[in-house]
């Protein structure tokens, strides 16, 4: 008997450590939050429709049945048709998958030059610093969405000039944020003592700096993904996003509200999906902000 | 004697500010496809004059390019724009080119401005009631009920919220708030309405976790300890200093609020600067477009510069600088 | 001694921390006399602070209070409402907190944070609140009182932010003052500008005092009377003379000896080993079984209970005569 | 003194800008340290000891004065050319739960300091980790725990373990007990005695804990805004403390008394510790000297030796 313990003990705390490891931990606070797995639920659906989506849409974006046009739900329009006859369920599924393509896209984008122009920042220091943040306060200064304008007319409709458009303009608060964290951490006491060590910068980047901010680094993208979504639809708000027939979320929230009357079903479909993908995702960035540094809670 | 300097400093920031969105915008305009100010666009719908008078052609594009400084190098354009639009001398638009730029937005920014400051002051009187309930009651019914209904504010979109306001009040109850123009008070309601509901759940969650925050803090065992009575605690004590936290959070909320009367005005054609400046970008009448921006910018600024003088007068501990 | 200003008795507090409970207080009763100084000693969890905020209402939100009265001046503070406890805190209790840096408003002006004090129990006029802050603030040795009524708690220096919670505290002229580690935050030398306030101020106004500390030096020279808290249980009540001369609990003895102070430079070291548990069940045997040198196989059965071995002596050990042979 | 000295520091002063002032943290502090020897740093919170500590281990550069380990100059190295080096010279935090990640495990944190500096085999450094881990005086499961599951003592305990796994030569103490609970402090402090008996180490130990000071240094340095104000071997210090200021705080320390007769009464010292960013004229202490004369308040007294390597800066001083 005190044989078998002594053999199985060094086992134990190891799956002791896993389990108080503070992703585990995270991922537990992130569990018992019944909104964030819920969201979740929907963002892997959602990614799994934007994979998917073009080979189930039971027609092309651009097929318009004439004999159909503006017609309610029905068995062979799931959705309903539009005013040209556009199935709206195969362009709710086609423009999933281009509001994915354009929000992450964008999402990347802006994180990329974020997190090298945050990092050169902090790390520099000194005349560096400075540059990067006054750029920051200057695209501070102004909406992000007005620049995304600019570039659109600079760049011209599109899913790739649309990343940039979103994406380029939105690396302030990235960048802001990895500043932040690479500076307390620089003149924290843990980074202090691994210099003491003797270890370099690469290993202290390694070993003790990334691990620390890769939570606040997966919030921050979390939150970013709502944002862009939105921002890709607000384009098509106002006639700078994807051109017809290419579907959006935007086209499709703007026809509805100029074809209100009569066509319901153009606004339930499209603004339904619309309106819970984002709650969704920001279920989730929400959960994940509780998990990885709970304050409020309970 | 410190405030006219610290104003001094802000304002050459802002002025510095503008003055590279603009020569920004105006290089990106100049190589834009298409041809700066449209020119081809012109071209192309004077080409029957070209046929047949190429000589008042020539004069009728020199006369436009001259009028614009198209004719001057790169450098000297934006410099003479930069100097223009510093001396509000916006110039004509492109769309109407015998209208000023000026005359047009008159009417369109006083608009924009009460929709932008009128949701936010509608979220801020309505949020933070809400998150003060929320953080006290936490965990309880009302609790859930704030946050949750923050977050649907939070996540849905000015223009998906103006969309469905617009079914409601349009197909569903007819005639009880109008949904589309501008000129009586209640044609304000829905589009406020659909620009707050983001900035009452940012306002109502920040202050909910900014006063529990605060409520945990050694100074309000210290008031307690006093025998302060509780509702004096916690607004002259829990309130008072989380307000100071949220102030931070409303600079940057206008800035999105300002974004989103750029769609709301869309759906409910109201006539604002946010409609302009749409127009102006999908008709490439940059002047106007660059102008509308100037004029956004400015106004979102001089509101951080107004947040951050509260901010220091709430917050002593705050410099200035 | 007189009639007690407050005595606790059979205290038991409880933190609820989710996975399991920590029980914090258990069954501690004590009391304080009219113009007693009292020194309530332990290490940190021992339960000493709890002891005293839970009596007056300051418990932290997860904390419970399973049993126990607190008799202050006839009533039972546990069972007044938040309002009827507001009345008497800050009125007839005045604390003063360990850590001056975070225990001021920083957006309230000091002397409006001391008139607040005044104010939230009607103690007098506005106006005349007015005047006594400024007396105050002059009592309490901070220069230029009208000058620096206006000032923010971040203006000044950590031994005049403890000042002004000190004034805070006696504005009203409670009748006990409860001073939690008041010096623990501070440097050596205002640690003892600040004792050697709060010792004038008692005299002064002939208060109790209840000091809460965990050094021997500022207990056992400040006070009347001590009392020993280990894992939220009473070891060793005694007045400081007896406690000085004849501490009878092995854990009182143990931390006397390992008191490292000047002029012990050849002494060797005589440190208790182990450390304090954090109790999650209750205990049913001695909670310092563990480390104790002395330790019998009664007390790791037997819960020892509260005794008096002299006049005023009380210790919680099986072998308290033991143990004070031994240390005669 | 022997030229054999481990340690010599020369001169070092520190001064950092904050918001356009100097701030004087450090002021011409000179000292030598011998192998085995510890030499500890007593002063007030603001009074530079922490700083000076730094500047020893050139985790922060000194602005003026020389730092000479093992007889080599260290102070013109960079910071790689001082990792090597680091591994005979490390440092003990006051907030241990601080120096750590919260993301690695116990055994990491102390295998890391090894693997940095390529220290045997991953068996041979895991090896290391559970005598390191007895040696300190915890049971070996530990190694599997996270930092925030650890008490305090614990800790500080593992972050002895990290600095003695690299075999150093010099250990910086940096209030490493001021954090602990008063029977937990003596475990640190006699743990400490013996891990220097035992691997012939050599401390600078820094505290605001006078009579911890005494007990464990040979010579006691007492800084005041960043000056030394007097440096003596411990026993005559504490025996002869000659700088009013030293005497001051050795007073306001309340020792617990053998009887009621022997209390102390609380006789407290005027004044505060100045601000560092415009420290008085004359002698720094001055404002709150019960001595103070004129020339205290104008010239600014020199450090000079009063007996065998007793050194004082007071006018006053015979």
């Amino acid at each position: 008997m005190i044989v078998a313990i002594a053999v199985t003990q060094p086992q134990a705390p190891a799956r002791q450590a896993r389990r108080n490891s503070p992703m585990y931990r995270a991922w537990q606070r992130y569990r018992k939050n019944w909104f964030a797995v819920a969201g979740l639920i929907w963002v892997v659906i959602f990614f799994i429709i934007g994979i998917i989506g073009p080979w189930i849409a039971p027609y092309s974006y651009t097929y318009a049945d004439f004999l159909h046009m503006h017609s309610g739900p029905s068995w062979q329009h799931w959705f309903g048709t539009d005013t040209v006859g556009y199935d709206v369920f195969s362009q709710i599924l086609y423009s999933i998958r281009y509001a994915l393509e354009i929000a992450l896209g964008a999402t990347c984008v802006s994180f990329l030059i974020g997190v090298i122009l945050g990092l050169w920042a902090g790390l520099a220091g000194g005349i560096i610093d400075v540059i990067v943040m006054r750029a920051v306060d200057f695209m501070f200064a102004l909406p992000s969405f007005f620049f995304a304008l600019i570039l659109m007319v600079l760049l011209g409709k599109g899913i790739f000039p649309m990343i940039l458009a979103i994406g380029v303009p939105g690396w302030a608060g990235y960048a802001r944020l990895i500043r932040s964290l690479v500076l307390a951490m620089r003149n924290g006491e843990m980074v202090e003592a691994a210099r003491a060590l003797g270890a370099s910068q690469w290993h202290i980047a390694r070993r003790y700096m990334f691990p620390n901010v890769v939570g606040s680094m997966v919030v921050s993208l979390a939150f970013g993904i709502p944002y862009d979504l939105t921002a890709q639809a607000g384009l098509s708000i106002v006639g700078m996003g994807l051109n017809p027939p290419m579907p959006s979320f935007g086209n499709m929230l703007a026809q509805a509200g100029a074809n209100i009357l009569g066509f319901p079903w153009l606004l339930y479909f499209p603004a339904g999906v619309f309106a819970i993908t984002l709650l969704s995702f920001l279920f989730v960035a929400d959960g994940l902000q509780e998990a990885f540094n709970p304050k409020g809670g309970v | 004697m410190f405030y006219v300097k610290f104003l001094a400093k802000r304002f050459v920031a802002i002025v510095i500010t503008l003055a590279a969105v603009i020569a920004i915008s105006y290089i990106m305009m100049y190589y834009s496809p298409g041809g700066f100010m449209n020119t081809t666009q012109l071209a192309s719908a004077l080409a029957p004059l070209a046929a047949q008078d190429p000589a008042a052609y020539q004069k009728l594009m020199e006369q436009f390019q001259s009028r614009y400084g198209l004719n001057l190098p790169l450098w000297r354009q934006v410099l003479q724009y930069e100097w223009h639009t510093f001396t509000f001398n916006f110039g004509n638009s492109m769309q109407n080119p015998t209208l000023s730029i000026v005359s047009q937005l008159k009417g369109a920014l006083p608009i924009s401005v009460f929709l932008a400051f009128g949701s936010v002051v509608v979220s801020v009187v309505i949020g933070i009631p809400m998150g003060v309930i929320a953080a006290l009651k936490r965990n309880s019914w009302v609790d859930y009920l704030v946050t949750t209904l923050s977050m649907f504010g939070q996540a849905i979109p000015s223009f998906v919220l103006a969309v469905i306001f617009v079914l409601i009040f349009g197909v569903v109850w007819q005639n009880v708030l109008p949904v589309t123009g501008w000129g009586t008070p209640a044609d304000a309601v829905l589009p406020v309405l659909s620009l707050a509901a983001g900035n009452i759940g940012v306002v109502a969650r920040y202050m909910r976790g900014s006063l529990i925050e605060t409520m945990r803090q050694d100074f309000i065992r210290t008031a307690k300890a006093k025998g302060v009575k509780y509702w004096a605690l916690v607004i002259r004590h829990g309130v008072r200093n989380s307000l100071t936290a949220l102030i931070t959070v409303i600079g940057p909320q206008f800035a999105f609020t300002v974004v989103g009367t750029v769609w709301v005005e869309n759906i409910f054609a109201i006539p604002g600067l946010g409609k302009v400046i749409s127009t102006a970008f999908t008709n490439f009448d940059f002047p106007m477009a660059i102008t509308a921006v100037f004029i956004l910018g400015g106004t979102i600024m001089l509101t951080n510069l107004v947040v951050d003088l509260i901010y220091s007068w709430m917050d002593p501990r705050v410099k200035l600088q | 001694m007189s009639q007690p200003l407050l005595s606790i008795e059979d205290l038991r507090v409880e933190f609820d921390r989710g996975e399991d409970t920590v029980y914090a207080v258990n069954g501690v009763s004590f009391s304080i006399a009219e113009g007693e100084t009292l020194g309530i000693v332990g290490e940190s969890g021992s339960g000493k602070s709890v002891t005293l905020m839970s009596a007056i209402g300051l418990i932290r939100e997860n904390g419970r209070i399973r049993s126990g009265r607190a008799m202050f001046q006839g009533t039972d503070l546990l069972k007044l409402s938040e309002r009827q406890l507001e009345d008497i805190r800050g009125r007839e209790i005045g604390v003063v907190f360990q850590d001056p840096m975070t225990s001021l408003n920083p957006v309230m002006r000091i002397g409006d944070q001391i008139m607040e004090a005044m104010l939230a129990h009607h103690f007098c006029s506005h106006r005349e609140a007015f005047e006594r802050t400024l007396q105050l603030l002059h009592e309490m040795g901070i220069p230029e009182p009208k000058a620096r009524f206006r000032n923010y708690p971040h203006e000044f220096s950590g031994g005049m932010r403890q000042r002004i919670m000190i004034a805070i505290a006696l504005a009203c002229e409670p009748q006990l003052l409860i001073a939690d580690e008041p010096t623990t935050a501070l440097d050596v030398t205002v640690q003892m500008q600040i004792l050697a306030l709060l010792q004038e101020q008692r005299r002064k106004r002939n208060m109790s005092v209840a000091i809460i500390t965990h050094d021997f030096g500022v207990a056992t020279n400040f006070c009347d009377r001590i009392i020993v808290l280990y894992a939220g249980q009473i070891m060793e009540v005694a007045d400081t003379g007896t406690f000085l001369r004849e501490s009878a609990h092995p854990y009182t003895v143990g931390l006397k000896h390992s008191i490292i102070e000047i002029g012990h430079r050849a002494r060797p070291l005589q440190p208790i080993p182990g450390m304090a548990p954090t109790i999650t069940e209750m205990p049913h045997s001695c909670s310092f079984a563990s480390r104790c040198p002395f330790a019998a196989e009664r007390c790791r059965s037997e819960l020892p209970q509260l005794r008096e071995i002299g006049s005023g002596h009380w210790v919680a050990c099986h072998r308290a005569e033991e143990v004070l042979a031994d240390v005669i | 003194m022997s030229s054999e000295a481990l340690l010599e520091v020369h001169e070092v002063s520190k001064r950092f800008r904050v918001q356009g002032r100097d701030l004087h943290a450090v002021e011409k502090v000179s000292f030598q340290l011998e192998r085995g020897q510890t030499f500890g740093l007593v002063g007030e919170s603001g009074s530079g000891k922490s700083t000076l500590g730094r500047l020893v281990l050139k985790l922060l550069e000194a602005t003026e004065g020389r730092i000479v380990y093992q007889g080599k100059d260290i102070t013109r190295l960079t910071q790689k050319q001082m990792r090597p080096l680091r591994q005979e010279m490390q440092i003990i935090f006051q907030d241990p739960m601080a120096s750590m990640s919260p993301r690695m495990t116990i055994g990491m944190a102390i295998e890391d300091a090894m693997v940095i500096h390529k220290m045997g085999t991953k068996e041979e450094r895991h090896k290391k980790v559970d005598e390191l881990l007895e040696r300190v005086g915890l049971p070996r499961e530990v190694k599997w725990a996270y930092p925030h599951e650890l008490s305090g003592g614990q800790l500080q305990r593992v972050g002895i373990a990290r600095a003695l796994s690299l075999n150093p030569k010099l250990v910086i103490c940096d209030e490493p007990i001021s954090a602990l609970d008063v029977s937990i402090q003596v475990q640190v402090i006699q743990l400490l005695r013996e891990l220097q008996r035992d691997y012939d180490l050599t401390y600078i130990f820094i505290s605001h804990n006078l009579a911890v000071v005494e007990y464990l240094s040979d010579v006691v340095a007492v800084l005041y805004l960043g000056e030394v104000v007097e440096q003596a071997p411990a026993e005559e210090l504490f025996s002869r403390p000659t700088h009013p200021y030293t005497q001051v705080l050795i007073q306001s320390i309340l020792k617990m008394p053998g009887s009621m007769e022997e209390r102390q009464a609380l006789t407290p010292i005027q004044g505060e510790i100045p601000s560092p960013f415009n420290p008085p004229k004359g002698c720094p202490f001055h404002p709150r000297c019960p001595l103070a004369v004129d020339r205290c308040r104008t010239t600014k007294p020199e450090r000079r030796n009063i007996g065998p390597n007793h050194a004082v800066a007071c006018h006053l001083a015979t």
